[in-house]
């Protein structure tokens, strides 16, 4: 599996690190609502199909990488920084829907 | 001033090595610059350091990843968005570049003790790198100047072309050992010479 | 002239011959033979035994296909097992021995298998040996001995305990167009690829590149195939852009067209050249794929119809024309298609006098008929061999009218005395590759076999893959991919090459089983049978899935490439399905077995690389014992000579205490946090504060995970306003520098921080000790180190023999202590400094040992305590829990569960027996020896301490602090040790930390 | 239907292996059931059995979208063991253990669970005390556990590589001996076999389409096979829980599904007489009746539902695979496959009710699945039947999350691919 790093250019799956759900929004900080930190600590979409991601690439430039990928193929359709584009900053995406 | 010691001190064997009644396939050698700097601007801040990085330099960076020039002191390139190793043969230059990069620019972070540099030349050099990264080695894929960051394994490489033949990596000096008899055992096969 | 080899012909060298032996006998062949074709040239015919009935066994193909003919190749005492003859190229010297055999091959006792037939047909063991459900055999017991009998039984070779000296090694390549297989078809493909200058590679599994023009007897515009293939194979080698692999199977397909292939470098060598790896492991990126692997002919299942003599038509045409070799004098040929009589044709012209020709056809053309009556065979068409005679070798076949609508027809059978039979039952595409990438198979009546769908994401194919079986089309084929694969506009493609002799049908008739008395084998090598799939049938085990899992079809060395099919259709008749609706397999990687070395490639030896800090040599020089932490090698202890471990610890730890140690600590990982929001990030994601941190102090932190359990410790040092080292222990570096990351980049992009790993930039050294001051004093130049220039947990730059240093007053040990931190490349030179420094005091250099034992006297928590499930309360680090912030982990560190009573809290021990006490020991109330059980916690870390002349620990013990004072009981039955311990605070020594604070 | 044994075995040869039954009937689904079980796997098949032995519910449906044991009954590398640190672990899997050790009897099916041990490595002192720990935790509760020197390992395990120079040498492990192997597919066809002589249906071919609801609650399910109606329905389907569960309108759960790939070697005489598990990775193997070496390692470490892995974790395991057997470079990996495993988010499983009315979830199984068949069925049968969780599987309660009681054996947290 290669992802094209938006920096690096395309780098075999080894030199990333996988950082799970990409649709997760980190709740305020001063927030202390069990559920909600709750649902960000432990709950994952996990669909069967394309799946906003978090990969860093941990052996190269090492940043924070927004994938869109198939689970079901492993198909790579988007990459881009996590830090101009971080799921965490927006809502989640419809389910098959490309970024 | 004290002089450093090389990690590969014990392994580190000039001569003629491997298979190389046919010639010698690579030539692997440690370049030992005086310094090696870590530059990172914050974001919209790339140009003013390559600026910086051209003055103090004068190696004038282009634009896109990877981007690196050398010269007979210096030598420069991208390894990650607005990030560039800068290394020079002579000691002191993080100090000279905390001088000319303000807070509000960049950091500067000396690495001159944290990372071994070593050089590997000759007509088998991509040949020999293919067996320990995963990256496309041919000129078109890696021109001159420029530099990637990559990992062996464990062991987290980044790499400037130094000539059309010729690589210069930078390892971190605790792995410099591993690696280097790992660079040596990769060139058996075609015949190396350390220098 | 060996009994079988042709007078002239085959692409052997004839003027050099090799000598090897098998199974103890020496035997000669020539450069160019595998050990299949040498051995039939000798008159060999007993090649194996099969898996479950030992039945003896041949050669039955010539190439990667081969079920029966495995071997064993010895180098010395290592051992290869399970190498198909046709794959090993014979070499001076070359030892090679059958298997799964005993006494020997020729006579094996579990030949008595075959007895029991139908008693172990398929899935028989699912139904017995299950033993008596009461009495000693009660349970597994049963089972378990019956179980060491049949895994003797079972097994093909033996792997050797020797290890194997050779060198493995990786390539990782990329390309535009990477052509598999060498046939006319992937040579066409890669000329044309080439020719427009795309990158290609090409790889051949066989040592000759060409394909079926090294055996096909073809023509090609007048030109021998031969001749034609070596023509471009030379035009190619000109080419600076096409690298040509041969000896290469491309085996795995994975995502993002990575394909892996393995090269056989060394394997057809007496002795490797220098240097050079036995096999190299190949990685290929390609933008495309042109998948020219060919097709694999198949068996026809009938009884007996793995008696050794029996061999594929295009094997027997492979070993006449390539190897110079005939499988026998008289052969009898049996095909439901009519490729078998170009096989008939070759071998007659080879010297061979056919028999007969069997063809389950009624109706066979006129090219067939003239082939037939030009080779003097008999035709009979209408005619099924029913079964054949002989013991360990090919006697005589039984033929009988026959028809497809009603299989063998009554009537008398027939006999013919022949010593070879040959049999072609239609060919399967090699469409593994595509499969692996994904694609679905599509059935075709017309040639009775899956094809693979026009291309797929990222590769074309091209001749037998496709179902192309005329050289011509084939080569057209390759043209079209080739051009395609390199991304050239398509042409009309030209006139087709003229091959000679002209292509013959194709299809075969749809009979793949001949019903008929005697085993009929689908699965050679795994003995499965054609009543064995018919039997699953009946059991309901009808899908692909469930008839391979029971009966093993298709599970052995040659991964069904013959045997899928057949398999299939004979399921499909039982089902009453047409054979696409019963299913095809997805094939998986490897398409072929693949050596576990080759995988391991440069790693086979040296598994993970040697971390080693920058005093790694004198530690060595100065009779370090090293040991293992992490990918870091660490001084455990310097002994003496005499010393016991404990001795040594003991030494080094009571000397620093009493005058003064100093402990390698470079392997501490150690974090650049630059930038004008550093000290809010680490406000963030410490428990504690640092933006009130002081320029030129130190602070001990705490991080904590998300969920509220603690993550790390260590102290971070404030260099300039904009400018922290951080510390971690030194197992969590590379996690706490993800996890950092991953907040920046991830969660607060905003934050103007840089964080760089400076780990291996600095050496560091701690001294500590009541002494350390004044060794410092001693050595240090450009700074003063009282207690007013560096107070506790201040910093300071100085020099120490010529090398800068910083040097931070913190302690771990509990003592007076400094950590020195220099450039690496200064490190030893430092460190021998304060070695120097340090001699007139009494100072010794201490290893881990001594380090824990000074830190457990202390009570400080480590990678043992901190496991991932104690909170900073279990530890009673809730002071450090800061309550006028958030940071990551407050959120989530209070939920009932975290907060409830019984929870494991760090406590001391004293052994109160005065023995030791050891590490994994659990903590009980009572004793009971017999039948332990009410575990209160456990031992984290143990140790004689010095100061306290005592065997002590720290544990995790539910209830804590409560039960200061109280007596309880290490429990540790696997080491046998049970004895009482005190349970007292984690700070047995200087609790008030008067000695670091000097 | 006939008992299997030697003498049926004899009876059925003489006459030609004809007279033999279908182990299962191919059931039609009928309109309703009592209990609908999502998942024909192992987990599936044993609380359908279960359900009918022990609760006498037989009105049960087992519906299975393809072949049944196509998920990871039949992908798994067959270990069994209960060697857990955790006693909440150590207690359900060691209840799992005492139910293999008389499975092949109660289903009358040879499931060949050969109780050769399993063996962990340590390669560092502390790594031993690690063990140590472990081993006491399960001998503290009553399940075998032994420390083996490195003598006693070269012994037990020739062709390891004991050398002090290795790069990680072996200064011990822990050893235990009830541990061992099963036949992966005959639990599967065992279970089914059983569960098919109570009376209950079992439903190949029929993918569920989406869930049938009366209000809030689940009341059966729409398949590619028509509608089937339950009182209850459980899901099973471990591997798939995602998918299930969104059709059920649950898109979020403690769960990412990855890719686990495993390895068989070509048949080798007997070469290795226990399972091994490597310490300084992920590694482990054990040898088939058959003679393949079955041997894996880490998680590919990415979200799929492909059952297809990649290369980088293919070469970790064979560098693992001859750093501990030098002897094996030469040997020939033959097949390989990848499994989808549940990994959830403390590495321990979830049987719970909910978490929607009428439903039942059993998944999270993330690698150790196999070895938990006959409990995980016998306490989510329980947990079905009696609309409480069985004492065993009280803690596995999805509720454990939110409330910080979380079953982390490895210290993990909650980051999937590192458990």
């Amino acid at each position: 599996m290669l992802i094209t790093c938006p920096y690096c250019g395309p780098r075999d799956v080894s030199e990333f690190a996988y950082q799970g759900d990409g649709n997760r929004k980190r709740p305020d900080p001063a927030s202390t609502d069990p559920e909600t930190w709750n649902a960000y600590v432990y709950d994952r979409l996990n669909p069967a199909g394309a799946h906003n991601e978090i990969w860093q690439h941990a052996g190269g430039c090492r940043a924070h990488l927004a994938v869109v990928r198939d689970t079901l193929t492993h198909e790579v359709s988007s990459v881009r920084f996590a830090r101009e584009h971080g799921a965490p900053t927006h809502g989640r995406r419809k389910s098959g829907a490309k970024a | 001033m004290v002089e450093q010691l090389s990690p590969l001190e014990p392994v580190f064997r000039a001569g003629s090595h491997g298979n190389f009644v046919d010639g010698i396939g690579v030539t692997l050698s440690e370049i030992a610059p005086g310094s090696i700097v870590q530059l990172a601007a914050w974001p919209g801040q790339e140009k003013k350091l390559m600026a910086t990085i051209n003055s103090v330099t004068a190696l004038k960076l282009a634009d896109g990843a990877g981007a690196g020039a050398s010269s007979d002191r210096y030598a420069a390139f991208g390894f990650a968005p607005a990030k560039f190793l800068v290394t020079d043969t002579s000691e002191g230059l993080a100090a000279t570049f905390a001088k000319e990069v303000p807070s509000a620019i960049g950091t500067v972070t000396d690495l001159s003790h944290g990372r071994t540099a070593l050089r590997i030349t000759g007509a088998k050099a991509e040949w020999v790198l293919a067996k320990l990264f995963a990256i496309d080695f041919s000129s078109a894929a890696f021109p001159l100047g420029s530099g990637i960051s990559t990992t062996h394994h464990d062991i987290f490489t980044q790499i400037q072309r130094s000539g059309p033949a010729s690589f210069d990596l930078y390892v971190f000096r605790s792995f410099a050992r591993s690696f280097w008899k790992m660079l040596c055992h990769a060139a058996d096969e075609v015949g190396y010479e350390v220098r | 002239m060996s009994p079988r080899r042709t007078p002239s012909g085959g692409r052997i060298d004839r003027l050099r011959t090799i000598r090897f032996t098998f199974d103890g006998t020496a035997y000669a062949g020539h450069q160019g033979d595998t050990l299949a074709s040498a051995l039939l040239s000798n008159g060999v015919s007993l090649f194996g035994r099969s898996f479950k009935y030992h039945r003896p066994r041949g050669v039955l193909t010539a190439g990667i296909d081969e079920p029966n003919a495995l071997v064993t190749v010895l180098r010395g005492d290592v051992r290869e097992p399970n190498i198909p003859a046709t794959m090993v190229e014979i070499y001076e010297g070359l030892v090679a021995v059958s298997q799964n055999r005993f006494p020997s091959l020729a006579y094996d006792v579990s030949a008595i298998n075959q007895l029991g037939g139908k008693f172990i047909s398929a899935g028989f063991y699912y139904k017995t040996f299950m033993g008596p459900v009461i009495g000693p055999l009660k349970g597994t017991r049963f089972w378990m001995l019956c179980e060491k009998i049949i895994r003797r039984a079972a097994g093909l070779g033996r792997a050797g305990n020797v290890p194997d000296p050779s060198r493995y090694e990786r390539m990782n390549a990329f390309c535009d167009v990477l052509v598999v297989g060498s046939g006319p078809a992937g040579l066409s493909a890669a000329r044309e690829a080439a020719t427009s200058g795309a990158r290609v590679i090409l790889a051949e599994l066989d040592p000759t590149f060409g394909g079926s023009a090294n055996w096909s007897g073809e023509t090609i515009d007048g030109e021998p195939a031969i001749a034609w293939a070596s023509d471009i194979v030379g035009e190619l080698r000109d080419h600076d852009n096409v690298r040509l692999l041969k000896r290469t199977t491309v085996w795995g397909y994975y995502d993002g067209n990575t394909l892996a292939a393995i090269e056989r470098v060394g394997d057809h060598k007496a002795t490797p050249a220098k240097g050079a790896p036995r096999h190299r492991h190949w990685t290929i990126r390609a933008k495309n794929v042109v998948l020219a692997s060919g097709a694999f002919e198949r068996p026809l299942v009938f009884a007996g119809n793995d008696r050794p003599g029996v061999m594929m038509a295009s094997a027997a045409m492979r070993y006449a024309n390539q190897y110079g070799v005939l499988p026998g004098d008289k052969i009898v040929v049996f095909a439901n298609n009519d490729s078998a009589y170009s096989a008939a044709a070759t071998l007659n012209k080879a010297g061979a006098t056919i028999v007969a020709i069997a063809d389950l056809r009624q109706d066979v053309s006129e090219d067939c008929r003239t082939l037939a009556r030009e080779c003097g065979a008999e035709l009979l068409t209408g005619h099924a061999v029913i079964a054949t005679e002989g013991a360990k070798k090919l006697a005589g076949v039984k033929l009988a009218a026959f028809s497809i609508a009603a299989g063998v027809l009554p009537g008398n059978a027939r006999k013919i005395e022949a010593d070879c039979l040959i049999v072609s039952g239609g060919w399967s595409p090699t469409i593994h590759l595509a499969s692996q990438a994904g694609a679905r198979p599509v059935w075709d009546d017309d040639l009775q076999a899956f094809l693979p769908p026009e291309s797929g994401n990222g590769w074309y194919g091209a001749g037998g893959f496709n179902g192309t079986f005329s050289t011509a089309d084939a080569i057209l084929e390759g043209f079209a991919a080739g051009r395609k694969a390199a991304g050239q506009p398509e042409v009309e493609i030209g006139t087709a090459p003229d091959i000679e002799p002209a292509a013959l049908d194709p299809r075969p008739a749809p009979v793949f089983e001949i019903k008929a008395n005697g085993k009929a084998f689908v699965d050679y090598q795994h003995d499965v049978t054609a009543d064995d799939v018919r039997l699953a049938h009946l059991e309901g085990f009808v899908s692909v899935e469930h008839l391979k899992r029971y009966t093993t079809l298709g599970m052995a060395t040659d991964q069904g490439k013959g045997s899928n099919v057949p398999g299939l259709a004979i399921m499909a008749e039982a089902v009453g399905k047409p054979i696409p609706e019963v299913g095809t397999t997805r094939f998986r990687p490897p398409y072929a077995p693949v050596s576990v070395g080759s995988l391991a490639a440069e790693r086979f030896g040296d598994l993970k690389p040697d971390r080693l800090t920058p005093m790694h040599d004198w530690h060595l020089e100065n009779g370090a014992t090293m040991y293992s932490a992490g990918l870091w090698h660490r001084p455990m202890i310097y002994g003496e000579p005499g010393e016991t471990v404990e001795q040594a610890y003991v030494r080094e730890a009571q000397t620093t205490r009493q005058a003064a140690g100093i402990v390698d600590v470079s392997t501490l990982g150690k974090i650049a946090v630059q930038g004008p929001d550093a000290a809010e990030f680490l406000d963030r994601v410490y428990t504690n504060l640092f933006s009130t941190l002081p320029v030129g102090k130190a602070r001990y932190g705490l991080m904590l995970r998300e969920d509220g359990l603690v993550f790390d410790d260590g102290t971070t040092w404030r260099l300039g306003d904009n400018d922290f080292l951080m510390t971690t222990t030194t197992a969590n570096a590379g996690k706490v520098m993800q996890h950092l990351e991953y907040f920046l980049d991830v969660v607060w992009p905003e934050l103007r921080v840089h964080l760089t790993s400076v780990t291996d930039q600095w050496a560091g050294a701690a001294i500590g000790g009541p002494r350390a001051r004044e060794i410092l004093a001693a050595c240090v130049t450009g700074t003063k180190v009282d207690n007013e220039a560096l107070p506790f947990m201040g910093i300071v730059h100085g020099e120490i023999a010529g090398a800068p240093v910083l040097i931070c007053r913190l302690s771990f040990s509990g003592e007076m202590a400094f950590e020195v931190y220099s450039g690496s490349g200064h490190g030893t030179h430092v460190w021998e400094a304060l070695i120097e420094a340090g001699e007139p005091f009494g100072m010794v250099p201490y290893g881990l040992e001594a380090l824990s034992t000074m830190r457990i006297e202390k009570g400080h928590v480590t990678g043992a305590e901190i496991d991932g499930r104690t909170s900073a309360r279990d530890l009673h680090l809730g002071w450090m829990l800061s309550k006028k912030k958030p940071f990551i982990g407050s959120a989530m560190m209070d939920r009932e569960g975290l907060v409830a009573s019984g929870r494991l809290e760090l406590v001391g021990l004293i052994s109160l027996d005065n023995r030791p006490l050891n590490g994994g020991a659990h903590i009980v109330a009572e004793i009971d020896t017999d039948n332990p059980h009410g575990s209160l916690g456990h031992i984290t870390a143990a140790c004689f301490s010095p100061a306290l002349g005592k065997y002590i620990a720290l544990a995790l013990v539910s209830g804590g602090k409560a039960r200061h004072g109280k007596r309880a009981h290490v429990s540790d039955p696997l080491r046998n040790r049970f004895g009482p311990v005190e349970i007292v605070s984690h700070h047995f020594f200087d609790p008030e930390g008067k000695r670091m604070h000097g | 239907m006939a008992e299997y044994s030697a003498l049926s075995l004899l009876k059925n040869a003489l006459s030609g292996n004809r007279d033999w039954k279908p182990a299962w009937r191919k059931a039609s689904p009928k309109p309703s059931y009592d209990v609908v079980v999502i998942g024909g796997g192992g987990h599936g098949l044993s609380t359908a059995y279960y359900l009918a032995k022990e609760h006498g519910i037989t009105n049960v449906a087992v519906l299975e979208k393809g072949y049944l044991g196509s998920g990871n009954v039949g992908r798994n590398t067959t270990a069994v063991r209960s060697n857990y640190l955790l006693p909440q672990n150590t207690r359900f899997y060691e209840h799992s253990m005492k139910m293999w050790e008389n499975l092949s009897h109660d289903l009358n099916y040879n499931v060949m669970f050969s109780q050769r041990g399993v063996l962990n490595l340590a390669h560092t002192p502390g790594q031993l005390d690690d063990l140590a720990r472990k081993g006491n935790a399960m001998r503290h509760l009553g399940v075998d556990a032994e420390l083996m020197t490195p003598a006693q390992i070269g012994r037990r395990v020739p062709g390891l590589d004991m050398s002090r120079s290795a790069r990680f040498p072996i200064y011990g492990g822990l050893m235990q001996e009830r541990a061992g192997t099963a036949r992966h597919d005959a639990v599967a066809w065992g279970y089914a076999r059983g569960a098919d002589r109570r009376g209950v249906d079992i439903i190949e071919n029929c993918e569920v389409t989406g869930f049938l609801r009366d209000g809030d609650r689940i009341v059966g399910v729409t398949s590619n096979r028509g509608e089937i109606r339950a009182r209850k329905v459980a899901v099973a389907v471990a591997g798939s829980t995602g998918r299930v569960m969104q059709l059920a309108g649950v898109d979020k759960m403690p769960i990412e599904s990855q890719v686990l790939q495993a390895f068989v070697s070509e048949s080798l005489k007997p070469f290795l007489d226990t399972v091994l598990t490597f310490g300084m990775g992920h590694f482990y193997v054990g040898q088939s009746d058959k003679g393949g070496l079955v041997y894996g390692g880490d998680l590919d470490g990415y979200n799929s539902y492909a059952q297809r892995g990649n290369l980088p974790i293919v070469e970790e395991v064979m560098s693992e695979m001859v750093a501990l057997f030098p002897s094996l470079a030469p040997v020939r990996v033959l097949r390989s496959w990848g499994g989808v495993c549940d990994m959830s988010m403390d590495g321990s499983p979830i049987i719970t009710t909910g978490p929607l009315p009428g439903m039942y979830l059993n998944c999270g199984w993330c690698y150790g699945g196999f070895k938990a068949t006959p409990a995980s069925g016998f306490c989510f049968a329980h947990t079905i039947a009696r609309d409480a969780p069985h004492e065993l599987s009280a803690p596995f309660t999805l509720d454990r999350f939110s409330r910080g009681a979380v079953i982390d054996d490895k210290g993990q947290g909650p980051t999937p691919r590192l458990h």
